[in-house]
């Protein structure tokens, strides 16, 4: 989170937080990443969506912490826990049949057809300009889960037209690709951004700007857009955050500078 | 370590089974060895050699550091790391020179952010050259089970339509003889030795553990050896709600290390030490600052110890 | 059954994921059900439909014999029964004449010998003609993994120079993409409905069990549509060693039935009728001994529940 | 059991039970089949091999059964066990990487080659003359297990020229066929029968008699089997079962009495 807080009283990354957690809808389940995926899943289920099931790839099914874990597999994570189950367990029994209704991911690279790349950028993959972390389980993540909701913050560098390595596949190179590779889940449905949201074009599959956050400009959006960014008919501004959401995201950020020392 | 895990680790053979050579089997055959107790740089010295595949294991929870220290103290070279979470153990291992190739699904700090001593082997080839073969968590997670059930791979809905499987030849399609659908193959993991930490062992060698137990259990039955550090090791294994036990005689040595998973944690004994990892950012950037910490973390607290 | 687990269960829809038909994915949509509480008769009536491959599972432990009392009772017809052990469970529905084919690994009474209704069938066509699909218990858990896995078959090392493979189409070669080697395949199981028994639920469905538990839970999460009968259904599921918890949205209904595993036990609940089981040997001999042991323990003791 | 004890004080099945016990080498794993194999092992296990480790197909692995179980999957299995796991994962991460030293099985027939039937007797395949309980563990038992060890009565029924029905494979058709099949482990190493021992000829690999039980004549043994059979020449006669054997097997097999109230 960036300390800048904008006159109108909170940060483009609380508001990109807050726009993701509702996205979540109360009773679905949710294979959450750590990070920005972890804390819009809990503030979700500390809000509107008190019934979300939170599946963390460490193998906790159900988890219900009361503060923000740092990894994923904190103690409070199985402590909170439905049921803990092994790691293959929850890659082949959960997440592969397609039993996890969302799924939650960051990108260090995003292309206009929702392809994500986390793995190298620059440079090529023998000899990498920036190694990033790789896969972990996001690719399998990005193929069964029922949706994929991205989250990420929206620049130039991020937001690319072609990625330089899929990580994971969101529409491929378009129309009929994830049929054609065979992937089950639905791919990405949406994408949350620092400046707005934006949501595949139903013929195209494009990425496209469908609401700004408050106070943000489709020029701006534009400007920290790789690509010619295609802009929904009916763009909308979104909401604020309410206090509420504000509050309560607040509160949980400030449990991550306690579980330093847990 | 401890006086009384000392014993002698001459007799320990490896568990291949199936691919133990003859005279393994024949000196096997008298009866099942129980797993000895040991110290721990016993228990590296016999158990993890210059040039083997080594597996690590242990998803954030139970990770095991201490045994990582001892591999580092004892100098091992070209060593072929395998973990699904190369995270600051790795770093660790690679910024000290024992490494040669990394088999890994996601390489960072968890929470904090990149590991600078794995990109510094990777973009800069220091301390040496890192090759890498890279996976899935999914993919690594079943060659695991693979490896553990004695098969020579996985079949998984995996990778499918990502650049991950131009830069291997482990990931491999394979058609359903029923259905004729094309899913993905990935090789079984074989390592020479996995190490894992748990909370508990008994004096058979009979190991629990609980809470958050990942891929342990396959790691170390995918092994040809296998070495364990526990918390502590007790008369009698109490059971407790979540637990996997392992029995002694599907591991070849267990060494007592309370703390060992420091800064990672053991559910019921210790708790994550998020301060450390938020630190090892700044301690890990830079090859002076990670020289130092090693010096006086590793190699003087072994000479201590 | 208890008045309080009466609900409906008109909107219980699928869960076969992928297989889901559009309809009820819609219906799913705005959320994930959680497992309703129903009566053990509604539970069959809207679970278990004639012609369904239904899969009653329990290895010894925890088998939902009131479960398969309630199916006959419903009298189902044209069932494919599916089951590792169909021991005395299956000999009742089979001399029921619910069942149209079976698929198993083992069709015995455990330590006391034959099933006398289940060979009748098969020798006899009595009361109706059986068909057979047999398998190792190897190959049916494994099947049972591919259900659960979403994976269209699995792979073991299995069944190679038997003369099973011969009377199925669903045994077949597979080869290694890596290492060419020639392993077995078998397709995964998707029962339309699997029944279960379990010691305990709590109100949102989440259900527990421990002891042995078999294959269960793959045999659960392979189906298409689930209902798990247990001994009691409590606040809060307090852990246990050993447990196996299943969470509730992955489970269509509960029912509860204290004792629904008799003559079969629930650990920590009762204890196995292993009487039950030797005198069924004589009761399940004769076609009029069976008959009446049905009328008077199956259809008149549902009458007077 | 047969009710029938013989004038020296035992009954066949003692005898038959007594010589199988003794076959189990202390420490090694071991994984029991119901039935003579099960009271065979727990025998070994409350004499000479107190840390053999019984492994039941149940999931149960380091079983210690105070009293014998009458099935495997029997409470007191699990609640001594030193783990229970599941039964995909006895048979996946235990059974089949060859594991378990030695498998212990029983036939309804059993041919030269130590192939076994358990399947079907009689007429074919779809329409039998006697339908058997069927396969079970055992092809996978037969085929991965470091050795197994045959425990059968022995008469012209079950000792047949050719099984009806290969449900468990032995030597095949003889010499070579375990490696040409792939089979891992290393096959029949001896069957125990309430006459006698065999064991198969290192070279032709057919099952030869080495050993019979005190009062047994060859003869007897040769009119109890249905091909013509191979008598090792240091054939010898075993020793008689110990006092001590016989307390403890008797005691065992009243516990069985007891479980029926367990």
């Amino acid at each position: 989170m960036t300390d800048e807080t904008t006159t109108t009283g909170w940060t483009a990354d609380e508001m990109m937080t807050v726009a993701a957690a509702r996205q979540l809808r109360d009773g679905t389940a949710c294979f959450v990443g750590i990070g920005l995926p972890s804390t819009a899943a809990n503030l979700a289920r500390a809000t509107h969506a008190p019934n979300l099931v939170l599946i963390y790839e460490s193998g906790c099914l159900g988890a219900k912490p009361g503060r923000l874990p740092l990894s994923i597999g904190d103690g409070v994570l199985a402590d909170t826990a439905d049921a803990v189950v092994s790691v293959p367990e929850v890659f082949n029994y959960w997440l592969q049949p397609g039993r996890i209704d969302v799924g939650f991911l960051g990108a260090a690279q995003l292309d206009r057809y929702g392809n994500i790349n986390t793995t190298v950028v620059g440079g090529d993959y023998g000899a990498p300009k920036v190694r990033l972390p790789g896969a972990g389980g996001a690719p399998e993540i990005a193929a069964s889960c029922g949706e994929v909701v991205v989250i990420v913050r929206q620049d130039l560098r991020t937001f690319t037209e072609r990625v330089d390595f899929v990580t994971s596949v969101g529409y491929g190179t378009g129309p009929g690709d994830r049929e054609r590779l065979g992937l089950r889940g639905g791919g990405p449905r949406v994408v949350i951004t620092d400046l707005g949201v934006l949501a595949p074009d139903p013929v195209s599959c494009e990425l496209t700007l469908t609401r700004l956050h408050p106070g943000v400009t489709r020029e701006q959006a534009q400007a920290a857009t790789g690509w010619d960014l295609a802009v929904a008919e009916g763009l909308t501004t979104g909401e604020p955050p309410t206090a509420r959401e504000l509050a309560v995201l607040r509160a949980l950020e400030a449990t991550k500078a306690d579980g330093r020392r847990q | 370590m401890d006086g009384r895990t000392n014993l002698s680790l001459t007799d320990v053979v490896p568990r291949r089974t199936f691919e133990m050579s003859t005279a393994v089997r024949m000196a096997n055959k008298g009866g099942r060895l129980m797993a000895k107790l040991v110290s721990l740089a016993e228990g590296v010295a016999h158990l993890v050699r210059d040039g083997d595949v080594v597996a690590l294991e242990g998803f954030t929870h139970l990770i095991p550091f201490a045994a990582g220290h001892e591999i580092i103290r004892q100098e091992r070279q070209d060593l072929t790391l395998v973990r699904m979470t190369p995270d600051v153990i790795y770093d660790q291992l690679i910024g000290a020179g024992c490494a040669r190739r990394l088999v890994f699904s996601w390489g960072g700090n968890p929470g904090v952010g990149s590991l600078h001593r794995f990109r510094d082997a990777v973009q800069n080839a220091w301390p040496r050259p890192l090759e890498l073969e890279e996976h899935s968590h999914a993919g690594m997670a079943n060659r695991y089970v693979a490896g553990a059930s004695g098969l020579p791979f996985a079949v998984l809905r995996g990778y499918t339509g990502t650049d991950l499987p131009a830069h291997t030849t482990n990931i491999r399609p394979i058609t359903c003889p029923f259905t004729g659908e094309t899913l993905t193959a990935v090789p079984a993991l074989r390592p020479d030795v996995t190490v894992v930490h748990a909370q508990r062992a008994d004096r058979d060698g009979n190991v629990q553990m609980w809470g958050i137990t990942g891929v342990q259990k396959e790691a170390v039955l995918a092994a040809d050896r296998s070495l364990v550090t526990v918390e502590e090791i007790v008369d009698e294994l109490e059971p407790v709600p979540g637990q996997v036990v392992l029995p002694g005689w599907a591991i070849t040595a267990v060494a007592e290390v309370p703390g060992g998973a420091h800064p990672s944690y053991a559910h019921g004994y210790s708790v994550r030490d998020n301060d450390f990892y938020r630190a090892w950012d700044a301690v890990s950037r830079h090859r002076d600052t990670f020289r130092a910490w090693l010096d006086q973390h590793v190699h003087r607290a072994g000479a201590a110890a």
